[in-house]
């Protein structure tokens, strides 16, 4: 099914308020630093995939034309990809396609975001229609509320025990960031301050959620010829998938998330994956908010469903745990939503190549890489190994 | 990071106007709110009841003509109370959005829940749950907007 | 159904921009040069187009040079600098090399006839200032045909 | 190529102002493409849409939208942001890799929902600079206008031609916004919209709705007795602001040359039979001749008025009345391959050209005086 594709490199800027750049700027850190790390020349990248979450996010529209340059695009192809929240996995999905279509054997996919130069929220309502949806749904937190909520309720969770598993991630994870270069917000949280925090959407406070940051991902697709010749540790792709279901937010169930499950079914059957928690050393699942990752560790069958709460609190998805997820700190602690998706895939494939430094899970060979989009409607995830 | 006031900031506010054609679905939809009716279409093929009304099932992706005026009651399937407000948000905090199963439909209907008092938070969580029964309260004067349904209430 | 996007943004302009527009608070038009490809840039930037190499050669450049394509409207649109009548141009300020996107002004523009006789390919022409100026490429006011 | 890709059906939409609602259209073409192929939604591999969040009604993230409308409900898909040409390669990409047999390109506008173009395209530019200047397309194709002429002695009246034979051609196109026979006078009398851009050489603003379906050879030697091969694909892209660049030497030749080379093509006037190319202003199709290697440069008006490109010229381009016809800013490109495709089905009704079509190239670009540029090309 195509041929073998590597991720020989990537590359991500410091995450945070970056107002000492202008947008190109950022763009051009990540982009240069990939260079740098590999020793690729851009003159040898066949072509270039590039990718923001919507336009009025930073009010500069199809923005490829802005980065031409910084992307060291100009005069070569180029693809926009954008899918909502899950546009960085859907970059990654393009850099693999064109590659293992044998059209390319080297292509460099960027994303990127500038959040803090919009209003994110803003933004999210403009994603919702105006006949309907747009009077009832306030931006992301809304949404997700509302899912956690049918799910908890749905699988009998008592309330304490799901406020307690998110607890533990969010206090995890912004203490996992100090170990992330990359990373935005890092905190040492008490379980106190996590559950005594301001309520942004009931039941939802302020440390469930992620931020709004500011930086980008350059990462460089290979083929297996190519990889070969360039001898870059390579991360292989082994499987992907990607699964969208309807707009109308009350048209699909969102507890036994169907769209969750069959991204990573169809992932886990390209890569021959029968048992995820048992063959998957570290997981890189798309968490912008503490509910929402709980609920995909049993979608992605990590665990049943109903059990992820008490599976957390055990530790079992903890750095030291049977599967890590999200040792990165994840999208909680740095979300520049563009980039988001594709630094899930930076970081499993830093993952299976040895290179994640302090928050390298050891020996880890298989990886997985995850992003979500649209109104909790879009899910994409990667499978990536460190042998072909 | 670094402060942001140590840097240069270009302030600036687009409005783009826009202009989104109803088509014959919704026409007729919003007809119905003016005369307090919610309509659904149901799919020949799965039978399922749509709600609000389209002209398509987007599983079986057959079209939906059979017209269905739906029942104005139905269980509360999940909610949110907002209570932060954000630049050009629709609709003024604090306010509880909710996905409402309207009675022999399929899908799940997105509306305000109200009727009940906002201001402790305690008392709304002790009020509203899921599967609470709710009714559409209507507003006195309707344009044909989906707000025309002031918003559910609970069922006494 | 009537739908008005409106959103607030906060752009960054980062070094480069900051010190080309306090050029423009002092009437200065500043350009960057590459080391590497001889060059010299208007308005300054952080990297070089061509090579991409980082710029940090700044250069005051001519506030002279010569009309390379024009265009004209007497008709109001979004995003016009001004009112109208309007013409904008790409000029090539001497000693850079790049054009400089801007707007021509200093001649009756009421008639399109005689806008198109003044301006021409090759037109000299030299910036003219606001009396006020608050770091905004509309501090120059216009170029204005060199007599 | 042994794994061919092939074209199986296209339905589309008119450009005319339908006041239909979007995804009601969307649906219908997807469904018509569909039902044209003899397949069920359930059948359908994956989708990929283009569109762009500014063109498209005022919806952010376009693709959210429209995914169940488009077929792709519990389906693998995605989107390509701003060009057409971009998703259908992005599905060709898909196919080869063997992951699906079928992938439903699907390309999205609905201009009439939107402001003027004008307005939408003032925001590709970068707030610091260009956009205080009043930069849009309109600003910018003028001046790349002017250079054309004082260059190379092109004439407003060759400028109008174009605008003369694509409004004419486009009189047999039931799916043209714009279609009227037009004299260059009448041309030449129309109001000044930026001064040398007069508005008849200036596209209108219209709506296009467009699925395509792409099966792997063998399945769509099943589902058609027509296939339509896919040949060859180049894109490039130039730098950003109008100035760094030069406007005469911009990147088509490059996309041309990638997409020729793919296609076994040495001899692009001879060996294409058809040529539906993307002139949002007039001259900027004598401008693209000459980038795609149908003559030298400078030559464009010339070619023109030899005949060579009009409806049974030597190699007739734009027999649709093209983007001065009809002009869905986004799917624009969709809609010149489609055409190709017709064209080369012989299924092109009214328009359909005398001698037989072969192959058949298409051609797209969006950005600022044709910032970047895609090709493709299809044969029988």
């Amino acid at each position: 099914m195509g041929r073998p594709v590597a991720i020989i490199g990537s590359a991500q800027t410091n995450h945070g308020k970056r107002f000492d750049v202008t947008y190109p700027e950022l763009v051009k850190e990540a982009v240069d630093a990939v260079f740098e790390k590999t020793g690729i020349s851009p003159d040898d990248i066949e072509g270039v995939v590039s990718g923001t979450m919507p336009s009025m996010m930073e009010g500069v529209a199809l923005t490829h034309f802005y980065f031409a340059e910084v992307l060291r695009s100009v005069g070569k192809p180029i693809l926009k990809t954008e899918t909502c929240g899950s546009t960085g996995i859907s970059l990654a999905f393009t850099g693999y396609y064109w590659v293992a279509s044998g059209m390319a054997d080297l292509i460099l996919v960027v994303g990127s975001e500038k959040m803090n130069e919009g209003d994110s929220q803003a933004t999210m309502t403009t994603v919702l229609e105006p006949f309907y949806q747009r009077s009832f749904i306030a931006g992301a937190p809304g949404v997700f509320s509302m899912q956690s909520q049918e799910w908890s309720v749905k699988f009998g969770i008592p309330e304490e025990k799901v406020r307690a598993a998110a607890t533990r991630l969010s206090v995890d994870h912004h203490n996992d960031a100090f170990d992330n270069p990359h990373a935005h917000i890092k905190k040492r949280l008490t379980e106190e301050e996590v559950n005594t925090a301001r309520i942004i959407t009931y039941p939802v406070r302020l440390w469930d959620v992620c931020p709004n940051s500011d930086g980008a991902c350059a990462m460089i697709f290979a083929s297996e010829a190519m990889a070969k010749k360039l001898g870059l540790k390579a991360a292989w792709v082994k499987g992907i998938g990607y699964s969208g279901e309807e707009y109308w937010f009350g048209d699909s169930e969102k507890a036994i998330w169907q769209c969750a499950i069959d991204a990573s079914r169809q992932a886990y059957d390209m890569a021959g994956i029968k048992n995820p928690r048992k063959e998957l050393d570290v997981a890189e699942v798309y968490n912008p908010f503490t509910f929402q990752e709980l609920l995909y560790y049993e979608c992605f069958g990590f665990c049943d469903f109903g059990e992820a709460c008490d599976l957390t609190l055990k530790g079992t998805f903890s750095r030291e745990g049977e599967l890590p997820c999200d040792p990165s700190g994840g999208t909680l602690c740095s979300n520049p939503i563009g980039a988001t998706g594709l630094n899930r895939a930076a970081e499993a494939a830093l993952q299976v190549t040895g290179q994640a430094g302090d928050h390298q899970i050891p020996g880890a060979k298989l990886s997985l890489a995850h992003a979500m989009g649209g109104v909790d409607q879009f899910n994409g995830v990667m499978i990536l190994g460190s042998e072909k | 990071m670094e402060k942001k006031s140590d840097y240069l900031i270009l302030e600036d506010e687009v409005a783009i106007p826009y202009q989104n054609a109803f088509g014959p679905t919704w026409t007729r939809f919003f007809e119905g709110m003016k005369e307090e009716i919610i309509y659904g279409t149901r799919c020949k093929k799965c039978n399922r009841v749509l709600v609000p009304a389209r002209s398509f099932c987007p599983r079986c992706f057959e079209e939906t003509d059979d017209w269905v005026e739906v029942s104005q009651e139905g269980a509360i399937v999940s909610w949110v109370l907002t209570d932060y407000e954000y630049f050009g948000m629709p609709t003024k905090p604090p306010f509880i959005g909710a996905l409402i199963k309207l009675d022999n439909t399929d899908t799940s209907f997105l509306h305000l829940v109200g009727g009940i008092d906002l201001s402790d938070f305690d008392n709304v969580r002790k009020t509203v749950k899921n599967g609470m029964k709710v009714k559409a309260v209507w507003k006195e004067e309707k344009n044909g907007h989906i707000l025309d349904i002031k918003y559910f209430a609970p069922v006494k | 159904m009537e739908n008005v996007i409106r959103l607030p943004h906060k752009y960054a302009a980062g070094q480069t921009f900051a010190r080309f527009y306090n050029g423009l608070k002092e009437s200065k038009i500043y350009g960057t040069s590459c080391p590497a490809c001889d060059k010299v840039f208007v308005p300054a930037r952080s990297f070089c187009p061509s090579c991409l190499t980082n710029l940090s050669d700044w250069v005051e450049v001519s506030q002279e040079g010569e009309v390379v394509s024009w265009t004209y409207s007497n008709k109001e649109f979004f995003g016009m600098p001004g009112k109208p009548p309007v013409v904008i141009a790409l000029i090539r300020l001497d000693g850079t090399d790049c054009d400089f996107l801007h707007l021509i002004g200093g001649i009756n523009k009421d008639d399109p006839d005689t806008v198109k006789s003044s301006i021409k390919k090759g037109t000299r022409v030299r910036a003219a200032w606001n009396d006020d100026k608050i770091g905004h490429m509309l501090d120059i006011k216009c170029f204005e045909p060199v007599s | 190529m042994t794994n061919r890709v092939g074209i199986v059906e296209v339905a589309m939409t008119p450009g005319v102002e339908s006041k239909d609602y979007f995804l009601d259209q969307v649906f219908r073409v997807t469904k018509e493409v569909l039902d044209k192929a003899g397949l069920k939604r359930d059948d359908l591999g994956t989708v990929i849409s283009a569109s762009s969040d500014v063109f498209h009604g005022g919806v952010s993230c376009a693709s959210s939208y429209y995914w169940d409308a488009g077929g792709a409900f519990l389906k693998n898909g995605s989107r390509q942001d701003g060009e057409s040409l971009f998703a259908f390669i992005y599905a060709v990409m898909r196919i080869l890799t063997g992951h699906f047999d079928t992938a439903l390109v699907l390309g999205v506008c609905k201009g009439s929902e939107n402001p003027d173009d004008d307005m939408l395209t003032h925001f590709f530019t970068d707030p610091f600079y260009q956009r205080q200047v009043g930069l849009n397309e309109t600003v910018a194709a003028a001046l790349q206008k002017r250079e054309y002429m004082d260059s190379y002695g092109i004439s407003d009246e060759q400028c109008a031609g174009v605008v003369v034979k694509n409004l004419e051609n486009a009189l047999g196109n039931p799916y043209a916004h714009v279609k009227k026979k037009v004299t260059v006078d009448d041309v030449l009398a129309s109001q000044v919209v930026m001064d040398p851009l007069k508005a008849m050489e200036c596209a209108p603003k219209s709506e296009g709705m467009i699925a395509m379906l792409l099966a792997k050879e063998d399945l769509a030697k099943k589902l058609t007795d027509k296939p339509v091969w896919f040949e060859g694909y180049g894109s490039s892209i130039d730098k950003f602001y109008l100035g760094d660049r030069d406007l005469l030497e911009g990147q088509l030749p490059n996309a041309a040359k990638r997409a020729y080379d793919a296609a076994g093509i040495k001899d692009p006037k001879k060996e294409i039979d058809v040529a539906e190319i993307c002139e949002p202003y007039a001259f900027q199709e004598l401008l693209w001749y000459e980038d795609l290697g149908f003559c030298d440069r400078g030559e464009g008006g010339k070619l023109l008025d030899s005949g060579a490109t009009a409806r049974n010229g030597e190699i007739p381009v734009n027999p649709s009345g093209g983007v001065l016809a009809s002009n869905p800013y986004v799917t624009r490109g969709l809609y010149r391959l489609a055409e190709g495709f017709l064209q080369i089905r012989g299924q092109a009704g009214e328009r359909q050209l005398d001698s037989k079509v072969n192959k058949a190239l298409a051609h797209s670009t969006h950005g600022f005086a044709g910032q970047c540029h895609a090709v493709a090309i299809i044969g029988s």
